[in-house]
């Protein structure tokens, strides 16, 4: 049945206990970003140390797959070189505009490959990314007021 | 009229909408519960605009060939058709591409009044000034106030909702004064349904000489509205939620308001004289018509109306009130669902909004497509409200004509259905 | 591309407009010549418009069930396929409802830079600043910027056109200067068919750092035109001068302009977040696409620039060359007959406009009416241009894709036959 | 033919030898109307003495039609008391808006029944009433001037 193609367990569980969920100190940037169609949002925040994320902390309120897309997340970047967190949204990103024609490589995207039915729905692939654009944001600001 | 007419036959009328008869999802048959957002159209409007674009079609009030004047003639007669369903005159009928174009013209109009002669004194507003709007507005009928505002330094204030989705009028003295320019505000919430008191907000306006704007998109298409009699200044309404095309909307103006509100959108066919120097301006509905306009979307619009005149506004009311009752009763009776807005039918629509404990509302509209069932999701374009109301999402089921209670029973087992996915149930 | 292409089989393409075969005036053969105006729709566009409408129509970007996402796709679908069409990134297409409302929208949103924030700063206009306009434009292209310039206090000047019919280029020095904002133009002209040279007036326009919107309503329906190409910043045109519906056009803008344009109308779908102190909005092209949009208009434009590729974009303006050249010399050889506007082909497209001695347009389009041509006859928006060339009216007979050689001839002896019937020949 | 059911003779008489043409005084008001589909247009004086149209004289360009109607305009009016030249204009605008369906009042109407055809054609009919706005305005401005 299509649902459970969408809904897979991966994500009820992501979305039923969340991990890395609450606002933590110390963070570096903070973004804020929100869906406009459905109000959804999400502040997160990052703490990069040595071009490492060394932390990503979140609030936020949202539909399941966003709010698993976020705890995903955390588990993908969490300890890894900016670049390869980067490398990582990247592939999470196609995989989300593909329409359901990509196939995700599990050694990059870990749980995150349990997203590839929600990417044959149009209207949730911004629920899937409210995160990522959040982690984006952040990161380029901490970026921005270390140069600056 | 009488409000003892028989009931729709909807069996009947779904032939006359063949996108009722598709399937979705594999097979699964639509229950199309989001005329809200847009209707669906009858076979008899494609027809007419086809008929139009096949025989008749031609740049209107610019050619004097044959063509042309159809073309005019189904246009005008469009127009006068939909004045008569509205209680207005043939040229108290603006038409705007939807409604959204319709709020925008008036706000703009009354800030172009500052550039414009002393006949347009009227609608002058700048700092001091008030705009009142509601709590409960759709963005159509609230951003375009807030920009005026911000355009001009007049000052946005508003009423705010009681917690069972009624406008609180409680400081309506403190709200509508002197300073106050204009009052604009929703006939009918496309979220809460509830039907505002019209006639208590244009009654305070004219007190203190303020204008009345009625969004008026959630009442026109389902039940009877006479503007000339509710006593509005301006109102507004989209043709595609009534059985018309889209890009097709009106806007109703009071012939002595139309008569001096300065012009909007500026082109050809609304000017008088144009000379490099300065141009001056047709009088209306021509004044507020720039550019050649949705020609076969009027005709079509037209032939909606005659559809809707047809089958009959009272029935369609009545008809709506059995549905939405039966919405009512039956999501009231699931635990755990909050309906979001008034719970009794009383000077109530039949939009029917709600949230369910534990299931988002975005997973709850994916369950209900999953299983054929069209609803909408999210804020509805009514933000503000759902803050007010303290949920940030609502699911919205929406009713017209052509639904049946069979899909309402539909609804009601959908969303326990979506209880049970999300294991809340 | 090949310039060498087939010509085209007019007899086979005018199967697809069943308008074109009726008749009328007691039994005459319909000739159109009035697509300057409004072209005809080919079933084509019907076709996809009504399956649209009987397959998925829906609210675009706003629900989360199958309905609205297959009309979403189709309507987003039409936008990159008309990007395509014009040389233009998919955001970089905003739906209007026609070109008259493009112009509005840019002239309109400069105005609302006063009250944005710093990063609108680019398109702040004021007094001190000139908009610069020609005297050959439409009233679609002209009154807009008087009235921008009349609410800002910014300056409107304008290049005169010559006796021919052209631009007048001689004082470009003195018109763009430093203190110009805005260049707007016509790339091809409704009235005289003159093509004007684009890449001088954009030349010039940079240097200085003006904007330049083109009026693209007589070129983009006629022959290829890539936007990116001609550097424009803003251009505009509307879907029924290429049959397209009625009811939906385009603002193309730089991706860049758009990013930080200020918007102009205001209400759903374009906004990012909405409380009641004030309101965000969407990136483009979102931002400038308020309410519930023209959708099965979109989607018929997007059949209407697939009808238009399959035939050819070259093709077309050879065929139109032809068609042309041929009314040129047909009417030029008639004694007493005057053609406003260029005499040869050269940067001409198919709009011949020209007086009769002694005949008023009006009536000559009266006698022509009863042979069952149908041609244009006034200023056709284009008043002040019709004073510059002494004349207070013309006739304008337009060509397009399904005019036959044999539609021309049959123009040239109508006009014969209206001197006739008024004693001038 | 058509075209001769609405060019009638008398219209094409008026049209080539139009009656009171040319701008005159003395005169009491003066208005100037313009077509704005076609940019037609006319300049139309009145002199009023005693409550009689004592002169109507006028220039512009137009199209038979517009001239043809006001030619017919300064017989029908000239020399009339107000009232009954506003009685003329009354059964000429309704001929013209009738759409070809009334049959108009020889004795009322004279040379101006030739009009009846042009009734058929509705964006004509502006043209056949140019002048005869221009009188309406024109009168009302007279008795505006008057009473102040
Ligand atoms: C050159 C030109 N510009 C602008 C327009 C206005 O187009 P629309 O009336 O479709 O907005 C037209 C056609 O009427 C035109 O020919
Ligand atoms: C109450 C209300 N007002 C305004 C609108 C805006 O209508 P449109 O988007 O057709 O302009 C809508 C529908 O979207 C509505 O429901």
């Amino acid at each position: 049945m299509q649902l459970q193609q969408m809904y897979q367990e991966i994500i009820l569980d992501h979305y039923k206990r969340p991990h890395g969920r609450g606002l933590r100190d110390p963070y570096d940037a903070e973004s804020f970003q929100v869906n406009p169609t459905c109000g959804d949002e999400v502040t997160l925040r990052v703490h990069v140390v040595d071009d490492v994320v060394t932390d990503v902390s979140y609030d936020g309120q949202g539909c399941s797959i966003s709010q698993a897309s976020t705890s995903v997340l955390t588990d993908l970047v969490v300890g890894k070189p900016v670049g390869e967190a980067f490398k990582k949204m990247d592939a999470f990103v196609e995989l989300m505009q593909g329409r359901g024609q990509i196939e995700p490589d599990e050694d990059v995207l870990e749980d995150g490959i349990a997203f590839a039915g929600v990417a044959k729905y149009p209207a949730r692939v911004k629920c899937a990314l409210l995160g990522w654009m959040a982690f984006k944001d952040a990161v380029s600001r901490s970026q921005g007021a270390k140069t600056a | 009229m009488t409000t003892t007419a028989a009931p729709l036959d909807v069996t009947a009328l779904r032939a006359d909408f063949p996108i009722l008869s598709r399937t979705v999802r594999d097979g699964k048959r639509l229950v199309y519960l989001d005329s809200g957002a847009t209707s669906q159209r009858p076979t008899q409007v494609l027809d007419a605009e086809r008929t139009f674009l096949q025989t008749a079609n031609a740049a209107v009030h610019r050619g004097a060939h044959q063509l042309s004047e159809e073309a005019t003639d189904a246009y005008e007669n469009a127009r006068a058709r939909i004045a008569d369903f509205i209680g207005a005159q043939f040229d108290e009928v603006v038409f705007t591409k939807n409604a959204t174009e319709g709020v925008n013209l008036v706000a703009y109009a009354m800030g172009n009044a500052a550039t414009s002669g002393p006949e347009a004194a009227r609608f002058l507003i700048g700092p001091g000034d008030e705009i009142v709007i509601t709590e409960m507005e759709h963005h159509a009928n609230l951003v375009p106030w807030q920009q005026l505002a911000q355009r001009t330094g007049a000052t946005l204030r508003w009423f705010g909702v009681t917690p069972e989705g009624r406008l609180d009028l409680s400081d309506l003295d403190s709200l509508i004064t002197d300073r106050t320019k204009v009052v604009a505000f929703a006939h009918q919430s496309n979220v809460l349904g509830t039907v505002n008191p019209v006639s208590v907000l244009v009654d305070a306006a004219r007190r203190v000489g303020a204008l009345t704007v009625l969004d008026a998109c959630q009442s026109v298409p389902h039940g009877p509205v006479n503007f000339g009699a509710l006593g509005v200044d301006f109102a507004v309404f989209s043709g595609h939620k009534m059985l018309g095309p889209s890009g097709v909307g009106v806007l109703y103006g009071r012939r002595e308001l139309l008569a001096t509100l300065p012009p909007f959108l500026t082109g050809g066919s609304m000017i008088e004289l144009v000379r490099m120097e300065g141009s001056t301006f047709a009088p209306p509905p021509a004044r507020f018509e720039a550019g050649v306009p949705m020609t076969s979307q009027a005709v079509g619009l037209g032939a909606a109306v005659d559809y809707l005149r047809v089958v009959g506004m009272e029935r369609i009311a009545a008809h709506e009130h059995v549905l939405t009752a039966a919405a009512l009763e039956g999501l009231g009776a699931v635990p755990g669902v909050r309906i979001i807005g008034p719970t009794s039918t009383e000077n109530r629509g039949g939009a029917v909004s709600f949230v369910i404990d534990g299931v988002h509302p975005h997973d709850a509209g994916q369950v209900l497509d999953s299983l054929g069932i069209a609803v909408r999701v999210g804020h509805h374009c009514a933000w503000p409200l759902h803050r007010a109301l303290g949920v940030p999402a609502s699911v919205r089921a929406s009713f017209y004509l052509y639904n049946s209670l069979d899909e309402v029973d539909a609804l009601v087992s959908g969303v326990r259905e979506a209880q049970r996915f999300f294991g809340v149930a």
